[in-house]
């Protein structure tokens, strides 16, 4: 708990975080910066558990385990997807996000 | 196993006994064999449904037999006959037996032919015989999906087409069919208890008003598809069109009945109330059917659309008539039923034999072939004649019983309807003696078709079994008339 | 009471023999073909003579007594309703079996007639099975006790007709005439089957007898009026007169008749003069007692009209005509409007003069129409030709012919004693009871006829020799012996006491000849055949010269008077080329267009969004993210 | 801990177990016999199959972090079948040339763990044991989906499953914070007392929902499916298309029903409208697909919309009709992937008008292709005919009639699209038909036992029973 914070306040930076992620997921272009946006979303997301765990919920602890998942799996998402995006550079060179589109329609 | 059951399971063991024949002279000989037994068999099944009959029993349906098939949700493989169904039954093995020999010559995957051909004489067999919604509809759609494969692989013209809307169409009208049926089964407990598909149970409630409303468009539509009901005829003269030979007899002379049958058996049967309060607004639209299809006809050219157009014509006439809500008209309908399975069949048969030696089904390009080809011309002529309803052959038998019986309806609308409907006959007259006339008669036309090959015993045999029954129709109606009046009064009672 | 069952064998006899001869195809000898349908005719003559002898005999001529009217055989056929059963059946009175008299013998005459006409035809056991045929049909529709009977009969010998006026098909004259003779009187049946349903509908039987009868169902009602100041029943019975008029060749439903020429003249002799073209009499003359009734006999007003009008018009048109069968044909008509003008006229007196007087006729018309035809016959089988302006002068080559020509023509001009004579003087007597302007006409007519009919006699046996191809000569035996049969009973016929045996109310009358009206029938007739021997009895110019000078009026009536024009109009631009070919297109573009058009907007649809699926991985997201919030949206929107 | 109650992760164990051991077998196994691997993996995986059939008692574990019942049993048994048909039709795949034999074992590995994944999803009882399940079930496959690494279509789709899956589970997370802030709770059980409608659970249900709509593949959340359908070798696409599809089915209707029953009339009301958009937009873009990978990707997502019919009623009936219709989903779909994935292997054809005239060449192929596409069409008599008309009557049995006549007329847009293959194989002739050829074993066996399962799971009505039984 932190004096003078509330949680709608910590709830709202955690969302405006999680927009920004969201935000940087549909502009940018290279992958690795939506990698990176990608955890900013999920980072929100974890800094909202922890938050309502403390303030609303503060009797067990299962936000803060949460949010600990929430990173680890993050890693992993982002070892996943680096492996990809490697893997692609080989292929094609580069990592623009909209050279990406062989498959549509 | 019980003899209705194996009306079911012959095509069903000849079917794979097929898979395992090679060639084209195995496949028709298993074929031949198999469809063989199925029409002893029904023509056993009608004698002894005359004897029960006969000696007394009365029952609603006969030869029933109901095995719980999903237990929790109480689906039933539920089968009994009646006249009707019976009547339909021996329809259908005559046309299945006959088609076989029609198609004597299918070189080209040829047993694929036959297995897709007794398929749809399986789903046409158990539909007659269920007398559970579910397997009923089961055996609907069972008797429609092979037409694809039969008019697709082996059909001429533009068949891919053809084939294509066919099928979407009919299975389009099972659509609602389907509603209609779940509606029927989440109604048949008002008081709580067991759900049911099972159309003697159902039949036995008073289904609301407003359930009936809602239901009885969506299933008498549904099954009007397949009946050729106008607006939604369209599949009708494509599809014949492209379709090859035996598949046009089956799907014109049995297919269709399936829409009738159903149509009276579901529809008018178990939601009496809406029928009668709606009938009026099919009434419409059968009788434009019949007189649309029969001015459809006046114009083609080819023998097949003329055909198609025919159908249309005849077999909104047997809606017609089941609309018209009395006993009479509803024996009409029936033998509606009956008699254009055959003709129509007959019809399909020989435009096949001419269209094997001509290579053409355009009118214009024949002309004076009563000379060349007697035997198939003659009978041809006297398909028309029994298609225009001349006594003696079924054609008249079956539509004065419905125009007679739907003239006793109580109200004037409908008794306008009806000589509107009566009408057609002049215009009928016109379209087969134009064919007639155009194709088979005058000199002629095209030297090449000087010396055709002469019809082959195999086709003789086909025609005669078509023929026999349709002069037998028209000379001794009395007990098949009968046999469907016995079997109209629960019906009847209902409205 | 003698027992008739064997009446069931009558007709029976020739269905037989169509079934062999139709069954065993082509493959008959020619020989035994034909003498299978001239035995089973035999046989049924016999037995018809055999059956009218004893039903006029047990009468015992007891004239207070009405002959009984019998149905020794009755079944039910197809139950429509348990009210409403369609019987099969056997109905024995004065009517039927004078009928049965007049088919069997016609038939037989016209059987034995073909062996030497048709003799050597391809297709002759084909022949003689649609005689067969035919033959069956006519007997069972003249012995039927219930309408629907009549209807199922009344189809089966319009279907025969058809058959043999198609009989050879491969000439597309005869295929047309076919076509349009069944259509036409198909038209006229639907008339005829929408009046019987609508008649049973309210009577609730079928049954001749109970519709007749005068506390029937139908007789002992009053018709309030419903539609057009008459009563349903009316109006029934007039679409049962319009297939009546149909079958019967009468204005303006007569157009097929002249066309169904082009059959074989023995088929024209016994179905388009003898027998089947009558049957319109016979069905009015069967429900007489209805048409006489039913609000007041309006329905017998329009009978005799359409008769008077169709006697005239084909007496006319007859006149003109160069064809020989076509001259038969309409005097045919012309003949078969005098028996309905007389039905219509007779529905004043109690005795019914002219119901008597038609039947008569219709009796007396039978032989010497049909051995005006088999005469006809004659020439042309020895001619090759049917045409009027390659003959003359043919009395030296064919002297059978001539003379029982002669005899038949004498006859249906009325010329006393042959039969002609007797019965249309009875008719005009009977109209001139009831209704001038139709007597009138009647009278005119009588005239007429005698002139075109000795037009004929003279052109063909008088006027100059032609250069004939070889020397014409008759038929064997087999063709001349029903011709002299025939003259024999035109010679006698006449001096049947007609009434004796047939009449409206089933007793026996007497009628005696009214000789001021006789002599001056006679004398218009005279009239007539000298006109026609001053005319053509040697070639001259004078006919043409005033043909020329009646210009258009010729014109007119050489075209028929434009009837056949105004239905060729309807059946071909109308109902073919407009309105079929209009289904044909709404049906192809319009239902068939939108069913397609379902498909095809499906597809293109299913194109037009393909653009969604951009391959964008962001485009993706944005979609996921859209999603959700529109969920979220929704759900507020909703609460 | 009572070590015996841990008996009720029979599943879980084994596969671990399963897992270990090809870990175990990747490090001892001399690379030169490593060709025997895919062998060994399926005998392996039928056994833990067979085993999977067992009975097991209803239980929980870890404080109710993982529960178990008959149910959950039976759906972890379909996901079973599945992979282990995906398995045998993958055998000659891994053991091609393109696969290189160090990288066998990874294959199963991480087919493996997915499906472990899934069963934790299915078994969770709480968020945190959802969320794990949830992503090990969903990584391993955006790895697998990236399998074939010369190939950049296949890059492709990894690079665009991962993305979307870690967007969409960044969503679910949101939703399941929101749900936490509310409720109070991760457990289900406790957490299903806690909820109440105010707008930030609900806003956290809908997020919720979008999250775990993405793994069913529903209309607007299916973007990425066909795509990495495509893209992905086929047997990972099968793999996506039956267990991770049905998985997902599983999840959403337990949860639906036994921690949301509160917003039944909202999600009755979402469901209605997804379920239209699902399957008439994914009848629209199945039609005219050409590549038949793709094409059963748009396929699989109409049958998903189906499939939310079954879900509405929220009864044993409709859970029941569920299970039943993703069983036999699974034999036709599986049917279907089994023969693009044979042909494929034997000709690298995958496109449908190369299918032309297949049936006079390969006709026990094309048979079992046209029984797929009945069977995925609802055709009677096979078995997809008795799964669709469960699922509708379970719809119209909660008073769905309109939606029931809209998904039936789904039917038919889809009948033409399955009729399309037929139409290729059988109706069309062609110049350069593909040439007659022989499948390995496995495949074979996989295909008898989808047509084997097409053809009876209808007809043999004790199996629906059964079925009822387990889920009641």
């Amino acid at each position: 708990m932190i004096e003078g914070v509330s949680i709608q306040e910590i709830m709202a930076v955690s969302v405006i975080l999680f927009f920004i992620g969201v935000y940087g997921f549909l502009t940018r272009r290279n992958l690795i910066s939506i990698l990176i946006s990608l955890d900013l979303l999920l980072n929100a997301v974890a800094l909202n558990m922890a938050a309502i765990n403390r303030y609303l919920h503060p009797d067990n602890f299962q936000g803060h385990f949460f949010a600990v998942f929430i990173i680890a799996v993050a890693a992993a998402e982002v070892a996943v997807a680096i492996a990809i995006i490697v893997d692609l550079y080989r292929l094609i060179h580069s990592v623009d996000v909209e050279e990406v589109d062989k498959l549509k329609y | 196993m019980d003899i209705l059951t194996s009306l079911v399971v012959v095509p069903v063991l000849t079917v794979l006994a097929l898979f395992f024949v090679k060639g084209l002279r195995q496949a028709r000989a298993w074929a031949a064999i198999g469809t063989g037994i199925e029409l002893l068999l029904a023509i056993w099944l009608t004698v002894w449904y005359l004897q029960l009959r006969g000696a007394g029993h009365t029952e609603e349906m006969l030869f029933m037999r109901d095995v719980l098939w999903f237990k929790s949700l109480n689906i039933h493989y539920a089968i009994g006959v009646d006249g009707i169904s019976v009547a339909l039954i021996l329809l259908t093995a005559i046309v299945l037996f006959a088609g076989v020999f029609i198609s004597w010559h299918m070189q080209e995957l040829s047993k694929e032919f036959f297995i897709s051909l007794i398929v749809l004489g399986t789903g046409v067999f158990g539909f007659f015989i269920s007398l559970d919604l579910f397997t009923m509809f089961l055996f609907y759609e069972l008797a429609v999906i092979p037409m694809y494969l039969l008019i697709g692989i082996w059909g001429t013209g533009p068949r891919e087409y053809a084939a294509m809307k066919l099928t979407l169409m009919l299975m389009a009208g099972s659509a609602f069919l389907l509603v209609g049926i779940l509606g029927l089964y989440f109604n048949s407990a008002p008081g709580g208890g067991q759900l049911t598909f099972n159309i003697l149970e159902i039949a036995r409630l008073d289904l609301p008003m407003n359930m009936q409303r809602f239901l009885f468009p969506l299933i008498f539509m549904g099954f009007g598809v397949l009946g050729a009901l106008f607006p939604f005829h369209t599949w009708s003269p494509d599809g014949h069109a492209s379709a090859p030979t035996a598949v046009s007899m089956l799907h014109a002379g049995v297919l269709m009945k399936l829409g009738g049958y159903g149509a009276f058996r579901v529809a008018m049967y178990l939601l009496p109330a809406a029928a009668a309060e709606m009938s009026w607004i099919f009434i419409i639209l059968t009788a434009i059917s019949v007189l649309y299809g029969a001015f459809g006809a006046l114009r083609q050219t080819d023998l097949k659309y003329i055909n198609a157009y025919s159908s249309v014509s005849h077999c909104g006439l047997v809606l017609f008539a089941v609309l018209m809500l009395n006993k009479t008209s509803f024996d009409g309908a029936v033998l509606q039923m009956l008699s254009h399975g055959l003709m129509t069949a007959l019809f399909f048969a020989l435009i096949g034999m001419l269209y094997e030696r001509m290579h053409t089904r355009d009118i214009y390009k024949m002309g004076g072939l009563m000379k060349v080809l007697p035997v198939i011309s003659s009978v041809y002529v006297i398909a028309g004649l029994a298609s225009l309803g001349l006594p003696g052959l079924s054609g008249f038998v079956a539509e004065m019983t419905i125009f007679v019986g739907a003239f006793q309806h109580e109200d004037l609308f409908y008794r306008i309807a009806v000589i509107g409907s009566v009408s057609a006959i002049v215009v009928t007259a016109v379209y087969i003696l134009r064919a007639v006339g155009i194709m088979l008669m005058g000199p002629l036309k095209n030297p090449a078709f000087a010396d055709l090959p002469k019809a082959a015993w195999q086709e003789r045999l086909g025609i005669l079994l078509l023929l026999v029954p349709i002069a037998g129709m028209g000379l001794f109606p009395g007990w098949l008339s009968e046999m469907i009046m016995n079997s109209l009064d629960h019906i009847v009672a209902k409205f | 009471m003698t027992n008739f069952d064997y009446a069931l064998w009558i007709p029976l006899l020739p269905f037989l023999s169509f079934l062999i001869l139709g069954l065993s195809a082509n493959k008959i000898k020619a020989r035994a073909a034909g003498l299978t349908g001239v035995l089973s005719l035999v046989l049924a003559t016999a037995l018809s003579l055999l059956l009218a002898w004893s039903y006029f005999g047990a009468h015992g001529g007891g004239h207070e007594q009405a002959y009984a009217a019998l149905q020794p055989l009755k079944w039910v056929w197809l139950r429509f309703t348990d009210t409403l059963p369609f019987e099969m059946g056997i109905l024995l009175d004065p009517l039927s079996v004078m009928m049965l008299v007049v088919v069997t013998l016609v038939s037989l005459m016209v059987h034995i007639y073909s062996l030497g006409y048709m003799k050597g035809e391809r297709g002759f056991a084909r022949y003689y099975a649609f005689l067969s045929l035919f033959t069956f049909a006519m007997l069972g529709l003249v012995l039927a006790n219930n309408i629907f009977q009549t209807y199922f009969f009344w189809e089966l010998v319009g279907v025969s007709s058809f058959l043999l006026i198609g009989f050879y098909y491969d000439r597309p004259s005869a295929v047309a005439a076919a076509k349009k003779a069944f259509i036409v009187t198909r038209f006229a049946d639907l008339g005829f089957l929408i009046g019987i349903l609508i008649l049973s509908y309210y009577a609730g039987t079928f049954d001749f007898a109970q519709l007749n009868a005068p506390d029937g169902p139908v007789l002992s009602k009053d018709w309030a009026p419903v539609f057009g100041g008459h009563s349903l029943m009316f109006w029934a019975l007039l679409l049962i007169f319009m297939g009546a008029a149909g079958k019967s060749a009468m204005f303006p439903l007569h157009i097929w008749l002249p066309d169904a020429m082009e059959g074989p003249t023995p088929v024209s002799a016994l179905i388009h003069a003898a027998t089947m073209v009558v049957a319109g009499v016979y069905l009015v003359a069967r429900l007489f007692p209805v048409y006489e009734l039913v609000d007041y006999g309006a329905a017998l007003q329009v009978v005799a009209w359409v008769g008077a009008i169709s006697a005239l018009l084909a007496a006319i048109m007859a006149m003109v005509q160069m064809d020989i069968k076509r001259v038969l044909a309409y005097s045919t008509m012309s003949q078969i409007g005098y028996m309905m003008l007389a039905l219509g006229v007779s529905d004043g007196g109690a005795d019914a003069l002219g119901y008597t007087a038609s039947l008569f006729h219709l009796f007396t018309h039978a032989f010497f129409k049909s051995l005006l035809f088999l005469g006809a016959g004659m020439i042309i089988h020895a001619l090759h030709t049917n045409d009027l302006r390659e003959m003359g002068n043919l009395r030296k080559h064919l002297p059978w012919t001539h003379w029982t020509f002669l005899i038949a023509c004498l006859a249906i001009s009325g010329i006393p004693p042959f039969s002609g004579f007797f019965s249309k003087d009875e008719i005009l007597a009977a109209a001139r009871e009831n209704h001038f302007w139709i007597f009138a006409i009647g009278y005119f007519v009588a005239g007429l006829t005698a002139f075109y009919m000795f037009r004929l006699y003279f052109t063909i046996f008088w006027g100059r020799e032609r250069q004939y191809s070889h020397k014409p000569h008759e038929g064997g035996w087999n063709m001349k012996l029903p011709l002299a049969f025939l003259a024999l009973i035109t010679l006698v016929a006449g001096f049947i006491p007609f009434g004796e045996f047939v009449s409206a109310d089933g007793l026996p009358h007497h009628s005696a000849l009214d000789w001021k009206l006789a002599g001056s029938s006679i004398g218009i007739a005279l009239i007539g055949i000298l006109a026609a021997m001053y005319l053509y009895s040697e070639y001259k110019q004078l006919p043409s010269q005033i043909a020329r000078s009646l210009g258009p009026l010729y014109r007119l009536v050489e075209r028929k008077f434009y009837i056949d024009d105004i239905y060729a109009f309807v059946a071909k631009r109308i109902m073919i080329d407009t309105i079929g070919a209009g289904v044909a297109w709404f049906d192809r573009h319009i239902v068939d267009g939108t069913m397609n058009l379902i498909g095809r907007t499906t597809l293109r649809l299913s194109s037009a969004i393909k653009g969604v699926q951009s391959g964008q991985v962001q485009h993706y997201a944005l979609a996921f993210l859209g999603g959700a919030l529109a969920l979220a949206v929704f759900f507020f929107f909703r609460s | 801990m009572d070590w015996q109650k841990l008996i009720l992760m029979r599943d879980e164990l084994s596969l671990t177990v399963l897992l270990l051991l090809l870990l175990v077998l990747e490090i001892a196994m001399d690379s030169r016999r490593k060709h025997q691997l895919p062998t060994i993996a399926l005998a392996l995986f039928a056994l833990h199959t067979a085993l999977g059939f067992l009975p097991l008692a209803s239980g929980h574990l870890f404080g109710g972090m993982f529960h178990t019942t008959p149910m959950l049993q039976l759906m972890k048994s379909i996901l079973n079948i599945g992979l282990l048909l995906v398995l045998l039709q993958a055998h000659a795949y891994v053991r091609s040339e393109w696969v290189g034999r160090e990288r066998i074992t990874e294959f199963y590995f991480l087919l493996f763990s997915s499906l472990l994944g899934a069963y934790f999803m299915i078994s969770a009882g709480d968020f945190l044991m959802f969320y794990l399940g949830l992503e090990l079930a969903s990584l391993p496959v955006a790895a697998l989906a990236a399998y074939e690494l010369s190939r950049q279509r296949s890059a492709e789709a990894g690079i665009k499953l991962v993305l979307s899956a870690a967007l969409a589970s960044g969503v679910l997370l949101l939703g399941i914070s929101f749900l936490y802030a509310t409720g109070g709770s991760m457990y289900f059980e406790d957490l299903q007392k806690g909820l109440s409608p105010n707008v930030l659970s609900v806003l956290g249900f809908l997020f919720f929902f979008s999250g775990l709509s993405f793994k069913i593949s529903l209309v607007p959340f299916h973007f990425w499916t066909a795509d990495v359908y495509e893209g992905a070798p086929i047997s990972v696409t099968s793999y996506l298309s039956v267990v991770s599809k049905g998985a997902a089915v599983f999840v959403l209707g337990i949860l639906l029903v036994q921690l949301f029953p509160l917003y039944a009339d909202i999600w009755r009301e979402i469901l209605v409208v997804i379920a239209i958009l699902t399957m008439t937009l994914g009848n629209l873009f199945a039609l005219r697909q050409t590549n038949m990978k793709r094409f059963l990707a748009f396929s699989s997502i109409a049958q998903a919309g189906f499939i939310l019919l079954g879900l509405l009623a929220g009864d044993s009936r409709g859970m029941t009709a569920v299970l039943y219709f993703v069983l036999i989903y699974a034999f036709s779909n599986l049917a279907a992937f089994g023969v693009v994935q044979a042909i494929a292997l034997h000709t690298g054809k995958e496109t449908m008008s190369e299918y032309e005239g297949l049936y006079r060449s390969n006709p026990r192929l094309s048979l079992v292709m046209l029984l797929a596409m009945f069977s995925l069409a609802g055709v009677p008599p096979v078995a997809g005919f008795f799964g669709k008309f469960f699922l509708f009557m379970s719809a119209a049995g909660a008073g769905y009639y309109g939606l029931v006549l809209v998904a039936v007329i789904n039917v038919v847009i889809s009948l033409y699209y399955y009729l399309l293959v037929i139409r290729a194989m059988f109706l069309r002739k062609s110049e350069q038909p593909i040439a007659h050829f022989v499948s390995d074993l496995p495949m074979r066996i996989s295909l008898v036992l989808c047509v084997a399962g097409i053809l009876f799971l209808g007809l043999y009505s004790p199996v629906y029973e059964w079925v009822l039984g387990l889920v009641l």
